[in-house]
């Protein structure tokens, strides 16, 4: 094992375990950093129910609902990828560079085509930066910090202009409700859902889990590590697609401009959600609670009308307070 | 006495792993440490080295009370310690390995190069390995080279204490040798050896003094002429065995795997043999002789450049470790931790991983399925601590996890199962289980190829035995009529 | 061709007579679409004069590299130098580079605060608020919440400008309340979108919206319309987007612009930028009227096949 | 060793060394890879001497001398900080705090002493960074991702608005030439040179270097890793600094929004010239031959007039294929 700096030593080092924290067990497993999670967004959550009279109105958490989505969206794309110990910084431009294509094609095509290749379009940037990667060996952060430049670009080419499609049926996904819920919040759900199934029980889930914690051992095992990481990379792509279309559809106009850092965004969710960014450790539901997490930090700052460039500076401090608490309750032994 | 070790004791997150252990030693002692895996030897000598702290106990050295807080108070006093696993930094050269840290410097303050290279070269002739370049970077040379290396490195300030974790592990024939002359030379000079190993007869060799740890407790203090292997056996694991190595019947079937020559540019050439269901074949040879090599070609895991793979039915050529898998091959690899396992993935991740699709039910895993499977593996092959099947697998210790990349791969089903260096850090009691197994698993009509630098091993626990040099199958051999001489001959001598 | 490094002793135009022209463009950032109808409108003007040749240059928002593609296109030799500097507030390294190659220097849009540069043409952003201010007034007599939207960051001085202009006919208007968003719309509908969804959340009240560009506002008004509370808050913006003109003309709540028009200002850009390398006197600062845009004159400035 | 997929395997892996490329060998070391880098620069230049009557002119090879400036600075601390492991995301940010302070103080103070403060800033935010990552264990992505955040507001903070100093001395450092060379760029060489013998002549170099290969190995040999991690996001803020005062004096004015997106061309940089992301290898000199290969691709683009959005498409396609050809070259075991 050569030690390396980016995370926290794995299992086997020798570092010493932190004492003294009381741990949460329950029929065996240790509990405590999900319950220290549930209880952050608790204290979170509660605070502002108790100091914001608006924290609670149903507006306000509709809100909070829709704009979690395109986060959301983009960090189960993203928590894919780093599983598999990469990363993809590509995502923002992908949002822009489908929601455009999808806006474009809809006067010419039946709504549901055009966004099937708008989706097509993430995938495609998603192959390409999976190829790059695992084909030709190259560093996920550079491949995808060109795609980056690249896929924005495209977004230009295709139209500078921003797109407004006439056809009001476009808008439905972005914004209709589905009972109490925002339909585009419920497609995000369904997204954790069958990501998280996805990932802890079928074959394909598990080798890309493994294959962040050891290539080498996974290939061993007669599983093609290359697809795999394809694939991880076409999730993502897929993932920043449909981010993208239901973007546009929400807001009803798509910008070739759109989605700039919003990398950054889903990768924070990941982390926040105890993701290892070597790859081989994070889980879909603790990366909707960073989700979930980023939202409300947003919504608060918001809320208590903190001024745009306090809540930058706050945004940081607290997303380090909050993998400070996470790290001190991470179990080692 | 140079060092005291009194009421030692260390807990990992509560889990006690030493109890209170005393131990003493001084200058031109060897003390041997042995004990079974996970007694504690390894957490012993990190104390020792003051890369971690005991939680409770004392330590003395020339009577003085100490408190080493990290590896430097531990160079300080007099203490160099070569650990288990090889810690070099690959990107760097042996001069910078050697020297970390302490430079030759010119005025000003700058490293001298030059002056470092001839200091690396001074010490690495001085250990009798000469033949390394200090230029080269340490992740070039064989294993067996930058162990040597690594102790070259604890040597460079002159110790009074050199502590060495299992340093033969990677070694062989000629490295052997030059480590025990040198451990002979130190011992002249008033060095106190802490030696530990899981090779008995070599402990018995070169120790003065056995301490046998179990559990994290001393349970026995001996010398080598008052002991035999046998009972140091039964004190490290509670029970003495009946016989190391079980009776072998060579009851040979059809051909399973054949080899014909196969070669890969700069690492081997010509390389024939057939496995048969139901034999054992052992491949020996000295570090280095290409047989990892060999037997990753063979599964797909690299190309060959030339020769033959082939399995019954027409089978082989595999471009994949995926295609030898479907054609009946599996392969335990050499390096535990580095492509046998996902260390942080839990055991049961680890012994699916194979055969991740065995247990789908429509798309899916079914996990119950699954978790049955996995406790049946666990209590076949007595993987511990039994509920081990949530824990990461970098929790075992080294022979449960050797045990859990056996469990995947008999998850398989394999015809031909391929062992690269099975026993290497595993103690004598896992080893015997481990034959045990391999020998119930023969008897099934499995082929084993059993790759092994430990000469009793391989001539013990096979049918027979064929021998590599420098890249070359140069001699082969039934176990019950070969000796080790014979077998070392073929090692060695020169493949034309 | 490597001629004129030499700094020339005079500033101003270099040559006379009727060209060709090669004309340098550089962009403080091409990605909004007012900032490029702006290079588009310039380059089209350019194809109908037919002997002047243009370079564009995209800085993507970054000052320096600003400076950077001035020198480039300096060395390449060109005869003048268009900025569209947009919410740059000030460029003296290129202005002062484009002064050492006495090359002449027309600025767009953005009038930079220090420097020397040879003639602006633009609108005037505080003018543009005052006239979205006063037509929100003349809407809301009884008074009501104004909320401002604003595009960030905080140095965004063409914004600032907007605003101010607004909050100066507003903020001294009796019953008229100014709920100014705390986060920035950062210029781009989907901000406009979700500030304004935080701002209905906070303020049920709302009786009008100002953004400090349509791109916002367009993202405002679905919000609102989400809300359903498009009878009650009325949308003011600036620029002329040509949705915003659409939205205008087809009677929604959105009531008001201000016409901010790249394509004049770019057009008249280049226009000047000639006169002035074929030795004409020119105005130094020409202010383009931004009139205002309401359901009644909307028609005249919608175009729906335009480019902006 | 666990494998990982961020990065091609290292020197202890058992894979085979490509064979069939020509290779140059000079005095026993294997010169591929640098004699590729110099080819790769060379053609760059020479074609672009050959197509373009401007390249070769004094004022734009002046021009290409200033503009590698921020890049060049910002790459050497990035790979300080590259070879230990880490990422320092937040330098672009820091060019806005650092330059922004600068301004503001030199209507008060000397200008040497604005300029200190400046750069103590950045060293400042260095500090913190390495702390973060060295005494908490925290990941570096993380972490500087937050710095990112934080110290962008906090450029705001102090200035809502630029701020231009009056005074026509402060320009001295970004505009005036020293001989044939602008002033600012032979500060970036000097730090570059200067740095180059830190990191390849001095113990604390030699440390930074061994951390990225096994931290564990360099604590174990009695040196205190932590501090060293500390120093190289120090040295990373204080490079970030010593860019902001430089650029801010060469714009003649500073901006709290200016240098968003710095830290992807430095991190380029640092790859271009073949560091691995995952610590322990890179050097100074290659990682001056990446910032070279940087500038020369965006002097070409707008020499040869390419649009602006094509000109985003072309840059990511270069860097793929730079790597690309760089990789191919690389020895390996
Ligand atoms: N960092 C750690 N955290 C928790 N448990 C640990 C840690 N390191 C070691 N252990 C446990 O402590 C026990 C003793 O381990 P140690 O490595 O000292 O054994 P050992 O005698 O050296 O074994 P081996 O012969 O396999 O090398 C084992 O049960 C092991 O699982
Ligand atoms: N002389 C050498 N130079 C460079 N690498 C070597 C050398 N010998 C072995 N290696 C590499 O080191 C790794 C571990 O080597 P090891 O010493 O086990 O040799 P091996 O070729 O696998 O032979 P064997 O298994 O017979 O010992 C292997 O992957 C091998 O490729
Ligand atoms: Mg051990
Ligand atoms: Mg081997």
């Amino acid at each position: 094992m050569t030690g390396r700096l980016i995370e926290p030593a794995p299992p086997t080092s020798s570092a010493a375990p932190r004492r003294g924290l009381p741990r949460l067990v329950v029929g065996g497993r240790d509990l405590t950093v999900q319950a220290a999670f549930v209880a952050l967004i608790v204290l979170l959550a509660g605070t502002a129910a108790l100091t914001s009279d608006t924290f609670l109105t149903q507006a306000n958490i509709t809100n909070l609902l829709k704009q979690m989505v395109t986060t959301g969206l983009l960090s189960f794309g993203m928590l894919v990828v780093i599983l598999t110990g990469g990363i993809d910084l590509s995502v923002g431009s992908v949002v822009a560079f489908s929601g455009i294509i999808t806006a474009g094609l809809v006067s010419g095509l039946p709504i549901p085509v055009a966004m099937l290749v708008g989706l097509a379009a993430g995938i495609g940037v998603g192959l390409v930066n999976g190829t790059l990667v695992a084909r030709f060996g190259l560093a996920p952060f550079v491949v995808t910090l060109a795609a980056l430049t690249t896929v924005r670009g495209l977004a230009f080419v295709y139209s500078e202009v921003p797109i407004a499609p006439e056809d009001p049926g476009f808008l439905t996904l972005g914004t209709a409700m589905a009972g109490p819920l925002p339909l585009s919040t419920l497609i995000m759900l369904a997204v954790f859902l069958a990501g998280g199934v996805f990932l802890s029980r079928t074959p394909a889930g598990r080798s890309i889990v493994a294959i962040g914690g050891n290539a080498e051992t996974v290939r061993l095992a007669g599983i093609n590590v290359r697809r795999h990481v394809v694939l991880a990379y076409t999730v993502s792509g897929a993932c920043a697609g449909l981010a993208g279309i239901i973007l546009t559809s929400r807001v009803g106009i798509a910008q070739p401009s759109v989605g700039v850092a919003f990398e950054l965004d889903a990768i924070a969710a990941c982390v926040i959600g105890g993701a290892s960014l070597a790859g081989g450790r994070g889980s879909a539901r603790a990366t909707f609670g960073g989700v979930v997490v980023l939202a409300l930090i947003n919504n608060l700052l918001n809320l208590y009308g903190v001024q745009a460039f306090w809540q930058q500076v706050l945004k940081g401090l607290i997303i380090i307070a909050v993998i400070l608490v996470q790290r001190t309750n991470r179990v080692r032994s | 006495m140079i060092l005291e070790l009194r009421g030692v004791r260390k807990d990992y997150a509560g889990v006690q792993v030493l109890h209170g252990v005393d131990l003493a030693g001084r200058g031109g002692e060897v003390l041997a440490v042995v004990g079974a895996n996970g007694a504690g030897k390894s957490t012993l000598i990190k104390i020792l080295a003051g890369a971690q702290a005991m939680s409770e106990g004392e330590m003395r050295i020339d009577g003085e009370r100490v408190e080493l807080r990290s590896p430097h108070d531990a160079h300080a006093r007099g203490i160099r310690t070569v650990y288990q696993e090889l810690t070099l930094v690959p990107q760097l050269s042996v001069t910078e390995n050697l020297l970390m840290g302490n430079y030759p410097r010119r005025r000003g303050g700058l490293i001298d190069w030059p002056a470092a290279h001839a200091r690396a070269k001074e010490l690495l002739v001085g250990i009798g390995f000469g033949a390394i370049d200090p230029r080269t970077p340490a992740g070039r040379l064989p294993v067996a080279r930058q162990q040597m290396v690594e102790i070259a490195k604890a040597l460079v300030d002159e110790p009074r204490v050199l502590v060495l974790d299992e340093p033969s592990a990677v070694l062989a024939g000629t490295d052997l040798e030059a480590l025990f002359s040198l451990i002979a030379r130190l011992r002249e000079r008033g060095v106190l050896v802490v030696y530990v190993s899981h090779r008995l007869a070599e402990v018995l060799d070169i120790a003065t003094t056995i301490v046998v740890i179990k559990d994290g407790l001393v349970i026995g203090t001996t010398e080598p002429s008052r002991t035999d292997e046998g009972e140091l056996i039964g004190l490290m694991a509670g029970r003495r065995p009946a016989q190391i190595y079980p009776d072998r019947r060579a009851g040979r079937g059809e051909p399973a795997l054949t080899v014909s020559a196969l070669g890969r540019a700069g690492e081997f050439d010509g390389v024939s043999f057939t496995l048969h269901a139901g034999e054992i074949v052992g491949l020996f040879g000295l570090v280095g002789s290409g047989r990892s090599e060999m037997a990753r070609c063979v599964f797909g895991a690299e190309p060959a450049t030339s020769g033959q793979v082939r399995v019954p039915g027409g089978g082989g050529g595999f471009r994949t470790p995926a295609e030898a898998i479907a054609a009946g091959l599996a392969l335990v690899t050499e390096d535990r931790k580095g492509s046998g396992l996902v260390l942080g993935m839990s055991v049961a991740d680890n012994i699916m991983l194979a055969t991740l699709r065995s247990t789908l039910r429509g798309p899916l895993i079914d996990m119950a399925r699954r978790r049955r499977t996995v406790a049946e593996m666990i209590e076949r092959l007595d993987i511990r601590p039994p509920h081990c099947a949530t824990m990461a697998a970098g929790h075992l210790s080294g022979g449960n996890q050797q045990k859990a990349v056996l469990a995947k791969w008999l998850l398989a089903g394999p015809r031909v199962l391929i062992l690269d260096e099975p026993t290497r850090g595993v103690d004598m009691a896992t080893r015997v289980e481990i034959y045990r197994m391999i020998d119930g698993l023969a008897r099934e009509g499995l082929s084993v190829l059993l790759i092994s630098s430990d000469l009793t091993e391989v001539l013990g626990a096979t049918d027979r035995v064929l021998v590599m040099n420098q890249g070359r199958i140069t001699g082969e051999a039934r176990s019950d009529r070969a000796t080790e001489d014979e077998l070392l001959t073929y090692a060695i001598g020169s493949a034309a | 061709s490597s001629g004129s490094n030499e700094p020339a002793a005079s500033g101003g135009a270099t040559t006379g007579g009727k060209g060709p022209y090669t004309i340098g463009v550089a962009n403080f950032m091409l990605s909004g679409p007012y900032f490029s109808g702006m290079d588009k409108a310039i380059a089209a003007q350019a194809k109908k004069k037919g002997n002047v040749t243009i370079i564009s240059t995209d800085a993507g928002g970054d000052a320096a590299k600003l400076a950077a593609n001035v020198e480039d296109l300096l060395s390449k030799n060109v005869d003048a130098v268009i900025i569209s500097g947009g919410p740059l507030e000030s460029a003296p390294a290129a202005l002062n580079s484009i002064k050492a190659a006495g090359k002449p220097v027309v600025l767009v849009d953005r009038k930079f605060q220090t420097g020397e540069y040879t003639s602006w043409i633009g609108p005037d952003n505080e003018a543009i608020g005052k006239q979205d201010g006063e037509f929100i007034a003349s809407r809301l007599p009884d008074g009501g919440e104004v909320a401002i939207i604003k595009g960030g960051p905080a140095d965004n001085s063409i914004g600032l400008a907007r605003t101010n202009g607004v909050k100066s006919v507003l903020g001294s208007k009796p019953g008229i309340k100014l709920v100014e968003a705390p986060a920035f719309g950062e210029w781009g509908s989907d901000g406009g979108l979700s500030v304004m969804e935080n701002l209905l959340a906070t303020n049920p009240k709302l009786a009008a919206v100002f953004c400090e560009n349509d791109a916002m506002c367009l993202g405002a008004q679905r919000a609102i319309a989400s809300a359903g509370k498009d009878e009650q808050i009325i949308i003011a913006g600036v620029d002329g987007q040509a949705e915003a003109l659409k939205a205008i003309l087809d009677g929604t709540n959105y009531v008001v612009t201000g016409l901010n028009d790249a394509d004049v200002i770019g057009g008249k850009g280049l226009d000047r930028a000639v006169e002035i390398l074929q030795g004409a006197q020119v105005e130094k600062d020409t202010v383009v009227p931004s009139p205002m845009v309401t359901k009644d004159n909307a028609a005249q400035y919608y175009d729906p096949d335009g480019a902006f």
